[in-house]
């Protein structure tokens, strides 16, 4: 088969494999959600199936929470590290990358904090992990938070990293928020998916956080 | 369901001729079985009949098998008719072309949906009426026996034995259990450490020994005879070996049993916790101080 | 690789997994503790001896502090085991040497006494039918001997933890801190294998005490099996 | 107009994997062994370096922390020895690196490495599931040796419940994959018209999973096992010794392979399909892939939650399933079932899948009733979630829901019941071709009718009572798995060997395997469904002196089935690796897409993206239109779907 009429060929196969691609992106990041919903559904599950129980009035006997304090800061952490993703992607679109980058940093700079005093929280419990049904469930959420969030900072990270790698080849037709380069869309697919699942785990941040700092 | 056109061979006639010929051995084959079924092997049918629920649960299961088998039937039918009759031959040429057929798959999920739902409800009813069927209803039970229960067991499981406490005989604790006939009888079933199940297979009784939770289920035994108890949820190294043998007995040698045994055992019934509905592993003591000693009642279990 | 070549290579594969195999079988899954026999004496043809002893930390094998029992054979040697074998139609005289620290039971009614001649054990020359576990002197029950099929139940009263002499880890002697429980029972006319175990949660470190030990053969729980003369 | 492909690479671009021509060193799974090893030290270390003080470890001797940090670190350096981790740290710079491999050099070794090709994967996954499967099986043979006699005992009664752990979990958790894995990754590309998945690398991953599940569950076999079978009740779960970590973590990893490979498997049929492919169209292993995606995302993550859960317990000594400490032994059994009863369905709906797809090519006519047979599928993929307390009947556990629990498992009988319909309805005036494939299918339905049957019994709450946790429901979960996917798996190997190895396996050893097979399965298994009305409960190592001879009989047709699986297997090895028959293109005369690309089958699946015209069960139809057009010659022939399609 002749070169020619071969890349007339791929042409097609080149786009096709391409859109097939962005549209496999969309479906894993929903998918994404499904897969941390149940994740996080069973703890939630355990949460209020162990409350209602109350076996032998040991689910949370002398009301010791963690401290609010610091679990009120990383719920507010990870929910500002969402608007800010949502309002410089807006500027990203306007072909304001430079903006994008710095938002997006912050973003990531408060997703990190927030995993870290996760962590830093459950080495500074002030009741045994066996001592009550809220005290088990609560070293089960923790680590099962901070994974997720530190793994969405992975996900950001990628994106930043690949704003700032392509911004040569990006520049002369509008930037990777404008431009209709292959990899320009993939970027902006994955940062759709980003976007919509970040956003998706920031108002599971606020249930969580009610159920284990508040309720 | 368009179907393009049919070849000769596949006429309507012969399609009707083979439906007679299926349906006309079903129903002879399943008009025997069922009647097997139904009144030779029926009365011998497991759990037997010492106690209301088995009784119920061998009528359950009769029912059940005289609507399953004709479906059984109709399938073996069909398939081996199929494989008798509707085979490639030599020159390996193209089946009938047919992708649907509205009457058969409209038959085929209203026969199941009626069979399905039917059966649901039956085996609701047979739940409702012989109290529970046997089976644990946990610590508050809903369906309890028409004539109050006049003898209560409390059935303590363990690593791995079981024991049985009589309330009614000042509490004591035996290793063997017999019962009187003609008696509504009420298994408290609990666990001191893993989960166990307590299941009295002649009487048709089953409830999972939880720790922490009563678990109740009721039996009227209507026949004399020796049950088998044996342990039937996974529990450990001796699971297997977990299993010891009682009688129903006559309601006075039942009497003589219990009154002698409460005597015998009288020195140790002391040294028992009162009885209860649930005994807390913690709060005796005995453990292998898994939890640290920060366990706010008791010591470590 | 020539078709030859191949086949050797599918041979030679074949061989090794068998090879793998056999040894997974016989060479681990099929490992056992060691059974002691008791074997009567000449002049009292139907009644054998059985001495045994509890460690607090048997201190032998991949577990060594874990509780567990020791067996003496004839030839007076200890084993480290839970498997024993007596003749049939045999009176068997069992002497345990108690050298653990006892405690408190799950289930009092284990401290009854049962299914052994007399309906009585000697704790250290007195016979009793029931043992109380709160008794002033030592601390409690340290072990039981449950032999299900032979309605047997023995408690085997334990020693202070805090007694001169406590024998920390096994195998232990007769200077060290220990009580002595004697009992007899008759090993019955048919010929089986009676699985016995311990009722005292002394799985330390496992939940309710019944982990480790308490699930392991050769330590809390084994078999005593009848055998034909 | 051809768009040149700038230096920026879009990155996971067209379908054209690039030959792997850099020779040298490579990483493969020795390196990832080794890597896994040293990654276990480290973490054993750590965790005798954080909780070698703590009581509960001095006492019992026994350190849950360092063998699960052990565990942590030793997948985390398998997968770095194997690669895997490569990609995403290079993401971490902004590098895209484009799809490339080593799947087309010569010889085995391309099966040891992480590679990007789904075929490559496909036959990885084929042999690594058969190898667990046969694992398995002789330690169910192992089982069976103990209960030729009620009181001579081959093994101690630990050891005993250490074999039967193993066998059930080994079982469980590695046939979900025994069709998605082999089947589902080879061939649904090809059966879409699609040159590639969506994701390589998270189903090549996917596989490396299993290996490191298999060698961590078998660790515990000389680690003093686990005693709770393949269900885990808690406590006896939390009591156990350190095997019991080894249950939990390989569970938990083959959790995490059915979860990425679901991911590629819903992303690469919902967007990868050829122009033409409509739903309506896509062959029945497809319907079963995505349906059984579906349902693991959806459970597989409570499993997780629920191993997790026990993993604390043990280690750090939360309370969580311990009811004396403000938890409940019923969260376990909650969480558990709520995914074990949508495992059991994953697992026979690619059953169902694979013998909707070869029944109509040996019958010779289209498959009757797709849309019943897809609705079938789906019903029951839906309903699965909705039934698990029906393993708690007897538990004490809320009693008022089970008429609830009882109706709703026993609706499930009737979305089976559809595939049934489909079944019969397309043996309806076939023109049968008796063929290996097709006993196999045939035996499926004969087999799973038992096990569906058995099911209306074990559903009914008072027949429940008595036949609950006895012999009669492990015989009802044995016809339904391995009566069914099993036998749909060795019809499949013999349907599909000329597809992936361009073999065509001897009938006649074939016919020998099927019948002795299926005549040594259903004489194990026909009279267990007596012993568990006769009253002998599962995991029992002494059962009732009347019940030895039906026992003696169970144990000698187990040897006999377990002979002729090692048949199937030395005659498949023999035949692949030596003889090598070789087999005309299509032998089954087959329409499906798959068989149309010939063999061997290029690098991308196909030359040029098909159009598909007609769906792949137009047998019986003289003038149907070929199932694709392989060579679309203009590009904008692609926009347009030609022809009259049915």
């Amino acid at each position: 088969m002749s070169n020619a009429v071969g890349e007339n060929v791929t042409v097609d196969e080149e786009q096709y494999y391409h859109d097939a691609n962005l549209g496999a992106i969309w479906s894993a990041s929903r998918t994404l959600i499904a897969v941390v919903s149940t994740l996080f559904g069973g703890l939630v599950f355990s949460y209020f199936y162990l409350r209602s129980l109350n076996s032998h009035g040991l689910w949370d006997p002398n009301g010791i929470k963690a401290s609010p304090l610091l679990g009120t800061i990383i719920m507010v952490f990870v929910l500002a590290s969402a608007v800010i993703i949502q309002v410089v992607n807006r500027r990203l679109r306007m072909g304001i990358t430079i903006d994008w980058q710095v938002g997006a940093l912050a973003a990531l700079l408060l997703g990190v904090l927030a995993g870290a005093f996760q962590i830093w929280i459950l080495t500074r419990l002030n009741f045994m992990p066996g001592s009550s049904g809220y005290a088990g469930i609560y070293v089960a959420s923790g680590p099962v938070y901070a994974l997720v969030v530190l793994l969405s900072m992975y996900w950001l990270e990628t994106l930043i990293a690949r704003s700032v790698r392509s911004r040569r080849a990006t520049a002369q037709d509008g930037g990777i928020g404008v431009s209709n380069q292959p990899g320009a869309e993939n970027f902006r697919a994955s940062l759709d998916g980003f976007t919509v699942f970040w956003t998706y785990f920031a108002v599971l941040s606020i249930v969580i956080w009610y159920l284990l700092y508040v309720l | 369901m368009t179907t393009s056109n049919k070849s000769s061979e596949f006429t309507a006639a012969e399609g009707r001729s083979h439906v007679k010929k299926i349906i006309g051995i079903w129903l002879v084959v399943a008009i025997i079985a069922d009647y097997f079924v139904w009144f030779v092997y029926g009365p011998h049918m497991p759990p037997g009949a010492m106690t209301d629920q088995a009784r119920g649960q061998q009528f359950d299961i009769k029912v059940i098998s005289v609507m399953a088998i004709p479906v059984l039937l109709f399938i073996w039918t069909f398939g081996f008719y199929s494989i008798a009759k509707f085979r490639g031959g030599k020159d390996r040429p193209d089946g009938y072309y047919v992708k649907g057929n509205v009457k058969t798959q409209t038959a085929w999920y209203v026969i199941t949906a009626t069979l399905v739902l039917f059966l649901a409800g039956f085996g609701t009813f047979e739940l409702i009426v012989p109290a529970g069927a046997g089976g644990g209803e946990g610590p508050s039970p809903i369906w309890t026996p028409s004539t109050p229960v006049k003898l209560v067991v409390q059935v303590i499981a363990q690593q791995w034995r079981f024991t049985y406490r009589w309330p009614q005989f000042g509490g004591m604790e035996t290793t063997s259990i017999n019962l009187p006939i003609n008696t509504e009888i009420q298994f408290d079933v609990t666990s001191i450490d893993v989960i166990h199940d307590f299941w009295a297979y002649q009487l048709g009784v089953k409830a999972d020994a939880n720790p922490d939770v009563n678990n109740v289920a009721f039996a009227k035994t209507l026949q004399y005879g020796r049950f088998t108890v044996r342990c039937d949820e996974l529990c450990g190294i001796w699971h297997g070996a977990m299993y010891n043998y009682g009688k129903v007995v006559s309601q006075t040698q039942f009497y003589n049993w219990a009154t002698q045994m409460q005597r015998q055992n009288a020195s140790v019934t002391k040294l028992l916790p009162k009885f209860a509905l649930t005994y807390t592993p913690s709060y005796t003591g005995a453990g292998g101080g898994y939890y640290p000693s920060g366990d706010p009642n008791g010591t470590a279990a | 690789m020539s078709k030859g070549a191949r086949a050797g290579a599918v041979l030679v594969s074949f061989a090794v997994g068998i090879a793998l195999i056999l040894y997974g079988i016989f060479g681990y899954l099929r490992s056992s503790p060691a059974v002691v026999s008791a074997v009567p004496s000449a002049s009292q043809p139907n009644s054998v001896n059985l001495i045994m002893q509890v460690d607090g930390a048997v201190g032998v094998g991949p577990h060594p502090n874990w509780v567990g029992y020791w067996v003496q054979d004839a030839s007076g040697v200890w084993h480290q085991t839970t498997l024993v074998k007596v003749p049939v139609n045999t009176n068997v005289h069992v002497t345990v040497y108690e050298y653990d620290s006892g405690g408190a039971l799950r289930n009092a009614v284990w401290s009854q006494v049962a299914g052994v001649q007399g309906g009585t054990v000697t704790l250290n020359g007195t016979s009793l039918r029931v043992i109380n576990p709160s008794l002033t002197t030592g601390n409690g029950i340290a072990h039981t001997i449950v032999v299900p099929g032979l309605g047997i139940q023995v408690p085997l009263y334990g020693v202070g933890a805090s007694a001169k002499n406590f024998c920390a880890t096994g195998p232990c002697n007769t200077s060290e801190a220990h009580t002595v429980t004697k009992f007899s029972f008759f090993s019955g006319n048919q010929t089986h294998k009676y699985r016995w175990q311990c009722f005292v949660p002394c799985g330390l470190g496992y939940l309710n005490g019944n982990g480790g030990p308490m699930t392991t053969l050769g330590y809390m729980g084994g078999f005593i099996e009848v055998v034909g003369k | 107009m051809a768009i040149k492909t700038t230096s920026f690479a879009s990155g996971g671009d067209g379908g054209r994997a690039v030959a792997g021509e850099k020779k040298g060193f490579r990483l493969n799974a020795f390196t990832g062994l080794i890597a896994g090893g040293l990654g276990y030290l480290f973490g054993h270390w750590m965790g005798n370096a954080i909780a070698g003080g703590y009581q509960q470890v001095i006492g019992s001797g026994q350190n849950d922390i360092a063998i699960l940090l052990g565990f942590i670190f030793g997948t985390i350096g398998w997968f770095l020895g194997l690669g895997i981790l490569n990609y995403p740290l290079k993401k971490m710079a902004g590098i895209e690196p484009p799809l490339e491999g080593y799947e087309f050099e010569p010889g085995v070794m391309k099966y040891f490495r992480f590679t990007l090709d789904n075929k490559v994967v496909g036959i990885q996954y084929l042999f690594g599931m058969l190898f667990y499967f046969f694992t398995a099986g002789l330690l169910a043979l192992g089982i069976r040796t103990e209960l030729l006699s009620p009181t001579n005992h081959i093994w101690g009664p630990a050891t005993y419940l250490e074999i039967v752990g193993e066998h059930g979990t080994m079982m469980m958790m590695m046939m979900t994959s025994v069709v998605m894995g082999p089947f589902g990754n080879y061939l649904v590309p090809l059966m879409i018209g699609s040159k590639r998945v969506a994701f390589p690398r998270l189903e090549a991953a996917a596989f490396w999973f299993t290996p490191a599940a298999y060698i961590i569950l078998l660790s515990a076999l000389w680690q003093g096992g686990f005693q709770s079978g393949w269900t885990g009740y808690a406590p006896l779960s939390i009591q156990q010794g350190v095997g019991q970590d080894a249950y939990l973590f390989s569970f938990a990893l083959l959790g995490f392979s059915m979860i990425t490979s679901s991911i590629n498997m819903t992303a690469t049929i919902i967007n990868y399909r050829a122009p033409g492919m409509r739903w309506s169209r896509l062959p029945m292993i497809a319907w079963g892939m995505i349906t059984v995606a579906f349902t693991m995302l959806l459970s597989v993550p409570i499993l997780i939650d629920g191993l997790y859960v026990m993993g604390l317990d043990r280690s750090v000594q939360t309370a969580m399933l311990y009811a004396g400490h403000g938890g409940s032994s019923f969260l376990w059994e909650n969480l558990f079932w709520f995914f074990g009863h949508p495992e059991v369905y994953l697992l026979a709906l690619p059953g169902f899948g694979l013998t909707m797809e070869i029944l109509p090519v040996f019958a010779r006519k289209p498959l009757f009733g797709y849309r019943t047979a897809v609705t079938g599928m789906v019903g029951v993929a839906v309903l699965s979630f909705f039934v698990w307390q029906h393993h708690l009947f007897q538990s004490g556990m809320n009693p008022d829901m089970r008429p609830l629990f009882m109706l709703t498992t026993e609706l499930i009988s009737i979305p089976t019941g559809f595939i049934y319909l489909v079944g019969l309805g397309t043996l309806w005036r076939a023109r049968m071709r008796f063929d290996v494939p097709m006993l196999f299918m045939l035996a499926v339905f004969f087999n799973f009718l038992f096990g569906g049957i058995t099911g209306v019994y074990v559903s009914d709450v008072p027949v429940n009572v008595t036949v609950h946790g006895s012999y009669f429901v492990m015989a009802h979960f044995h016809y339904t798995i391995m009566g069914q996917l099993i036998f749909a798996v060795m019809g499949a190997i013999y349907y599909y060997a000329p597809l992936y190895f361009g073999v065509k396996l001897n009938e006649k050893w074939g016919k020998i395997h099927f019948w002795t097979m299926f005549i040594a399965f259903n004489s194990t298994f026909l009279p267990l469904f007596a012993l568990g009305l006769l009253g002998m409960p599962r995991r029992v190592f002494e059962y009732a002196a009347r019940l030895q001879h039906l026992n003696q009989w169970v144990t000698v047709s187990s040897y006999v089935l377990g002979l002729s699986l090692a048949f199937f297997v030395v005659t498949f090895v023999w035949q692949l690796a030596v003889t090598r028959p070789k087999s005309p293109l299509n032998p089954w005369q087959s329409r499906g897409l798959e068989w149309q690309v010939g063999y061997p089958i290029p690098p991308g699946n196909f030359d040029k993206i098909p159009v598909i015209l007609s769906g792949p069960y137009e047998y019986g139809d003289p003038n149907a239109l070929p199932v694709a057009d392989l060579t679309p010659a203009e590009p904008s022939a692609v926009g347009v779907s030609s022809g009259g399609e049915i």
